[in-house]
């Protein structure tokens, strides 16, 4: 009798907007399931595709990036760079037939806390749904 | 960078993170992570005593890497960086976790997987921290001289302001007068007091002032350098001058729109905006006759949608202006609603229906038509409220038109690395929490160049943008943000993408001694976005404290960093 | 052609400041040709021009970084596509160049009669200016691509990723790929890096799937379809599937007229508009 | 010793019968058009015995691209250790090729000089080779120039020789007696006539060569040969080395993620940039025609001087693969031109 899935979810969360959107969610005590782990930094566009793709091979289950929302970038438009490369990312997993909840891309701003709660919910459902992630089946470290 | 032994200082923030994670189970766990070499709970990190304690750990232990696991960086980094820097420790060897809102705030009933949880994230936390690097702020000298572009209202006041604080001014202006439009108009309301006045008032303090230097007839070739430094090329009727200025301050105001191909303007006699009319009053024209005020005439409809905001209040002013003048006239405003905004102008409103100006509603579908072959004889209008056309006879037509942008506002966004909204006029870095700033430093917008302001909003904006520039300036010197990008020279191949994407100019692509193209990043100008960085394909941009390797070692130690295979 | 060609190489050649010709030679044993590199007028009768240049010389040119005078180089219409992408990302300059356009209607496949499938329903790059053409550089009339073969549009995800995983799985991990293509002009390439070590040396479909995968994302946009990492590539996986695809995706998502086709145009990846495509949450305005 | 035969028809079952106490490597056909590959049996597509050369040559199963040497974990200051054996049981190759054979002499000469190299040398002694007379029909083939016997290669344990529609099946050692005793059960005596059409193989690589007669010092070579001609045309995409039967290079890294991590050995290659970068970062071997130079005169010259003989078994791989279609071939006549030009 082995454990249920649990999906391990990567969030990348811009400093400005949607950290504190995270911080809002916390401050309000809204509860979620415990699979995500926020790496922050200062905008979304400091995200890099090759840093999405390494988490999926590399086993995680599914990678978030959250941002400001357009034409709200702290640094006025880092959020729409991360949208084209989002986008274009998104066809490059969809080639590859990665399903798409596995990347996702959600705008959330400071006072959104609830909104945050609700796409963190709404992910790990998704992600729970689909089970592990198969790109890292074959990841390179375990002793095999 | 010296030894990395990092010390790991886990809060229990009294219950509000104790209660749920099991604090002391993860600081077992922090011990047998690797280049950890000590690891404590406070009841509350943020306290004296757990501020003590860290520093007091630092020379103890020789700590050369602090991770705080606690609450939220937004709030608290500030003051354990500086703990840091009082036990001698460079400020960004500091590494936040946050327990609270990310952890226990949002698991309240799974004390297990929060604990859990709170493990990977000390172990993402330490694993970065091993790799922080001791980080400079970059500082930069702040001329004490501003630029302030435009000589209306906006900009008189803030020249005025920042003479009165002592700094020197140039203040351009491309007309041959100060006042701007201000100084066209006749009289200002509330109050009736006579724009010259206004416009004196304003122009007195720069003139009489030694520290502002008017440049006439001059207008901005070209402007190169950043905050403290800018390097601006002007022209003036002598030749071309070059000014080294600290801040600039962006007030080159609007135009009012020509309505060109509307009501018949410039086709019959009798037609003309409110620009004109007030000049006529200026110049001392006297009778009128029956006038028809036309509002909305070429705003609020597609291709322009904004209400010019000031107009109503234009119309209202000038309409019982010429009822006053002429009581037995028959004055109307013509308008779509009536924006009278504020104490004052919803007073003023009601002052001109008391002198007798008639208000009649039209709707955008059935505009008014003006009648007449060689001048105007009337103006034909469908009344919304009777619900038939009505034939208002009429020697005056007066069309009020929005304030628009200039079109000369393009280059200046180019020079000054500054956006523009859709409607050409300039946009601020936040319209709620940075309203006279741009988002790049040292550059400030004041008056109708951001959007159409009354006199009052462009002297008031004009001293607010004053005051923002004067800080730097009182400063002496900027410090910038600390995490900046950075190149490798050797791993660079010149590409360019790094300067395509950086929002503020801060990274320029030039051939280095071998002709290689090589990127470069100003730290002043950089905001630390880090933009540049993700669009490297091979990483030859880093954003310091945010680093590829520091990035992805947090990745890996989430998807390998677990007690259990995966 | 091919003499009009060796005239424009010669005279070149012969103009004092002039470094080299890049251009094709045949091979020894006399079954198709390669690329050579031209010094000297008198040995400007080695080039050749025919359905079997497939080499994309362009790939060569960043080697001229930081040299001085000018090169010749022959291109097809993907070569110049590449070529002006190049000189877009300052990778030469332009001005150093003498384009050479040869008319090509269309490389050999394999069997050396057929249309080489990545010839299919190619397009010359429209608005490029070349120093001289070797004839009227016009859109050949060339057929539609054939439905791919693999079709991975017919496939569903899971099918996809396990064909993906099938064909990236075949790699060897000998880098010959990103060594071939005009477009991996780093100085040291991401994956050669040991600060941090994107991708471990270990033979793992996981590796080759995040290698290849990173690599047409750095191409996105750039990729000019010369297939020449699948030439290069000895065991024959077929890398074009996954450059195709993402191209064909760029060039819809943002009105992409295509990768150096225009020349001086910023690919998609370096700018943005406002009115982008808005998929995610929380964008709608 | 007698040659018994082996029916094409029996293969599958010959192979099961060796995959009960050994480990069974064969070419393996995965998709047609490719190069087989040597692969671990049971393994998808279809085992072939022709003459047609494995991508990766027979070398590979002895110093593999990539190996896990060890793997360690990191827990708080101490790090647990594991090392890996290189082999797990005994292993037989079916079907290799004389030139992949000769070339793993030539590599023994540097993996077992002293000291030897523990995983190639208990790789060697625990796996049995079984060989394939090859008639050589690839245009690269030019293994009978230099020095190898493609119908009679040297170095394997038991040959199979294409007769009918299968084989004859000889020990050469040993090693290989007991492989053939051990098949006894799937072999049988050969026909007179199978007997014969083994005999009469001819094999068509080809003995003209520039290799032959090449295994000398090339010594004006350094700076007569157009290296910078090579160089204008190479992409340094290295795929003559990766496919090279002779090349053995490797480095040794050790990755770590999180906090586990491997001890890997992969290859490496002196036509990569990176491989003659110090620490310091300087390169002695930046400029790709030195590199160029470096591998060839390596191959021809230096091994030459070395150990008496050329070290390239006339394979072809890397004239096949080669992007700018040059391979050693070409080299070596460049090379003889050169000399004659200068000397």
């Amino acid at each position: 009798m082995t454990a249920p899935f649990e999906p391990r979810i990567l969030v990348f969360a811009c400093n400005w907007c949607s950290y504190a959107g995270a911080d809002m969610a916390g401050v309000s005590r809204f509860q979620m399931p415990p699979n995500c782990r926020v790496v922050r930094v200062m905008c979304s566009a400091r995200v890099k595709p090759e840093q999405i793709l390494a988490a999926l091979t590399r086993g995680i289950d599914a990678v978030v990036v959250l941002g400001c929302h357009p034409g709200d970038c702290h640094y006025t438009e880092g959020n729409y760079h991360t949208r084209r490369r989002a986008l274009v990312l998104d066809a490059l997993l969809a080639t590859l037939g990665v399903e798409k909840e596995r990347f996702q891309v959600r705008w959330i701003s400071a006072a959104e806390g609830a909104k945050f709660a609700a796409a963190i919910r709404e992910v790990i459902e998704a992600v729970r749904d689909l089970g592990p992630n198969p790109l890292g089946r074959s990841h390179g470290t375990q002793a095999s | 960078m010296g030894k990395v032994r990092v010390g790991v200082f886990v809060c229990h923030c009294g219950s509000n993170i104790g209660g749920t994670v099991r604090v002391p189970e993860v600081v077992e766990y922090a011990r047998t992570l690797p280049s950890v070499r000590y690891a404590e709970h406070n009841l509350y990190t943020c306290s004296d005593a757990g501020l003590t304690s860290i520093k007091k750990k630092i020379a103890e232990h020789g700590l050369t890497r602090v991770v705080v696991a606690s609450c939220t960086p937004r709030t608290h980094e500030a003051l354990f960086r500086h703990a840091c820097e009082e036990a001698g420790l460079n400020r960004y060897l500091f590494e936040f976790v946050n327990l609270r809102e990310h952890c226990s705030w949002i698991h309240m009933r799974e004390p297990d997987a929060a604990t859990a949880k709170a493990k990977d994230l000390v172990r993402m936390g330490v694993a970065k921290a091993a790799l922080l690097v001791p980080l400079e702020a970059a500082r930069a000298k702040v001329t004490p001289v501003s630029l302030v572009i435009g000589g209306g209202a906006a900009g008189l006041a803030a020249a005025g302001s920042l003479s009165r604080q002592g700094f020197q001014v140039h203040l351009v202006e491309r007309a041959d007068m100060l006042g701007g439009l201000t100084a066209g108009l006749w009289r200002l309301l509330p109050g009736d007091r006579p724009a010259a006045e206004v416009v004196g008032a304003l122009t007195k303090e720069v003139t009489t002032s030694g520290n502002v230097q008017i440049h006439l007839r001059s207008t901005i070739e070209d402007v190169s350098g950043f905050i403290g430094a800018f390097k601006v090329r002007l022209a003036t009727p002598d030749g071309f001058a070059e000014l080294e200025v600290g801040t600039i301050i962006v007030a080159t105001g609007a135009r009012e729109l020509e309505p060109l191909g509307l009501y018949r303007w410039r086709e019959l006699d009798g037609v003309m905006t409110q620009l004109e009319l007030e000049r006529e009053l200026v110049a001392g024209r006297t009778r009128y006759g029956d006038a028809v005020f036309i509002n909305c005439a070429g705003s609020r409809e597609p291709g322009r949608t904004y209400c010019g905001r000031l107009c109503c209040a234009v119309a209202i002013k000038n309409a019982r202006y010429l009822k006053e003048l002429d009581p037995d006239a028959r004055v109307t405003v013509l308008q779509r609603d009536v924006m009278a905004f504020g104490a004052e102008f919803e007073g003023e409103y009601r002052r001109a229906m008391e002198a007798g100006v008639r208000f009649v509603r039209y709707s955008p579908s059935l505009l008014p038509e003006v009648v007449g072959d060689a001048s105007v004889k009337a103006v034909r209008v469908h009344h919304d409220l009777m619900g038939r056309d009505i034939e208002i006879p009429a020697q005056v037509v007066v069309l009020t038109t929005p304030l628009a942008s200039h079109a000369e506002a393009g280059d200046l966004s180019r020079m000054l690395k500054v956006p523009l909204d859709a409607d050409g006029f300039f946009l601020e870095a936040h319209m709620k929490l940075r309203p006279v700033e741009f988002a790049t430093d040292g550059v400030f917008v004041a008056g109708a160049a951001r959007f159409p302001a009354d006199i009052r909003e462009a002297v008031s904006q004009g001293i607010a943008a004053a005051a923002k520039a004067a800080a730097p300036m009182h400063a002496g010197e900027v410090i910038v943000e600390a995490t900046t990008a950075r190149t490798d020279p050797l791993a660079c191949s010149g590409c360019g993408g790094c300067e395509a994407v950086c929002p503020f100019g801060a990274v320029t692509v030039e051939k280095d001694a071998k002709g290689r193209p090589v990127s470069s990043v100003n730290a002043v100008v950089c905001k630390g976005c880090g933009a540049c960085a993700a669009a490297c394909p091979q990483g030859a941009v880093q954003q310091q404290g945010f680093t590829e390797q520091q990035i992805l070692e947090m990745v890996e130690s989430l998807a390998f960093g677990r007690e259990e295979a995966p | 052609m091919e003499r009009r060609l060796r005239e424009i190489a010669r005279e070149l050649l012969a103009r004092p400041g002039t470094l080299c010709f890049l251009g094709w030679e045949a091979l020894p044993n006399g079954r198709g040709t390669r690329p050579v590199e031209i010094r000297g007028a008198d040995r400007a009768d080695l080039l050749v021009w025919n359905r079997t240049c497939h080499a994309n010389l362009a790939a060569y040119l960043p080697r001229f970084r930081g040299s001085q005078g000018s090169v010749g180089i022959a291109v097809k219409g993907c070569d110049a596509r590449a070529l002006s992408e190049l000189v877009r990302a300052r990778q030469i300059e332009r001005e150093r160049l003498f384009v050479v356009g040869v008319p090509c209607a269309g490389l050999a496949g394999p069997d050396g009669a057929s249309l080489a499938l990545r010839c299919h329903g190619c397009r010359y790059p429209e608005g490029f200016v070349y120093d001289a053409t070797l004839g009227p550089m016009v859109a050949p009339d060339l057929p539609p691509r054939p439905v791919e073969d693999p079709n991975i549009d017919a496939m569903t995800p899971d099918e996809r990723r396990r064909w993906f995983e099938e064909e990236l799985g075949r790699c060897i991990r000998c880098d010959a790929c990103r060594k071939a293509c005009y477009g991996c002009f780093c100085p040291e390439c991401v994956f050669e890096a040991s600060r941090p070590r994107w991708i471990s040396r270990r033979d793992t479909v996981a590796e080759k799937l995040f290698y290849h995968a990173v690599r047409a994302y750095h191409l996105a946009g750039r990729c000019v379809g010369c297939d020449e990492c699948g030439r290069a590539c000895p065991a024959g996986v077929r890398l074009d599937v996954l450059n195709r695809a993402l191209a064909r995706h760029v060039e819809e998502l943002f009105a992409f007229a295509g990768a150096g086709v225009i020349e001086g145009a910023v690919p998609p990846l370096l700018a943005f508009t406002p009115d982008d495509p808005e998929p995610y949450p929380g964008g709608e305005p | 010793m007698t040659a018994r035969y082996l029916d094409g028809a029996r293969l599958a079952e010959a192979c099961a019968v060796l995959g009960r106490n050994l480990d069974v490597f064969a070419p393996v056909l995965g998709r047609p058009g490719d190069a087989p590959r040597l692969e671990r049996l049971p393994a998808a597509g279809t085992v072939t015995i022709a003459p047609r050369k494995p991508l990766l040559p027979l070398k590979s199963l002895f110093l593999p691209d990539c190996e896990v040497i060890l793997t360690f974990r990191r827990r708080g200051n101490e790090t647990v250790v594991t090392e890996r054996p290189p082999v797990e049981r005994d292993r037989v190759v079916l079907g290799a090729l004389p030139c992949d054979v000769a070339a793993l002499a030539l590599v023994d000469r540097v993996m077992l000089q002293d000291p030897p190299d523990p995983s190639w040398r208990e790789r060697r002694a625990r796996t049995a080779i079984i060989a394939l007379a090859c008639t050589g029909e690839d245009e690269g083939c030019c293994c009978a120039s230099v020095g190898v016997d493609p119908l009679r290669p040297k170095g394997a344990d038991a040959l199979l020789s294409p007769a009918g529609d299968g084989w004859l099946i000889e020990g050469a050692t040993d090693k290989g007696e007991r492989i053939v005793d051990a098949l006894d059960g799937v072999l049988r005596k050969p026909t007179a006539v199978e007997i014969e059409a083994a005999r009469v193989l001819i094999s068509s690589s080809r003995k003209d060569s520039p290799l032959a007669g090449c295994e000398r010092a090339w010594a004006d070579a350094w700076d007569t040969a157009p290296w910078q001609d090579l160089a204008a045309r190479c992409l340094g995409c290295g795929v003559c080395a990766a496919l090279c039967p002779t090349c053995h290079c490797f480095e040794i890294q050790d990755e770590r993620r999180g906090n586990d991590g491997v001890r890997l050995r992969a290859w490496d290659t002196c036509a990569a940039k990176q491989y003659a970068r110090m620490a310091s970062g300087e390169n002695p071997r930046s400029r790709l025609e030195t590199r160029l130079r470096q591998r060839f005169l390596h191959k021809l010259s230096y091994s030459a001087e070395r150990y008496g003989s050329i070290a390239c078994v006339g394979c072809g791989r890397c004239a096949a693969h080669c992007p700018g279609s040059t391979g050693i071939e070409e080299v070596a006549r460049l090379l003889a031109r050169a000399e004659a030009d200068h000397g």
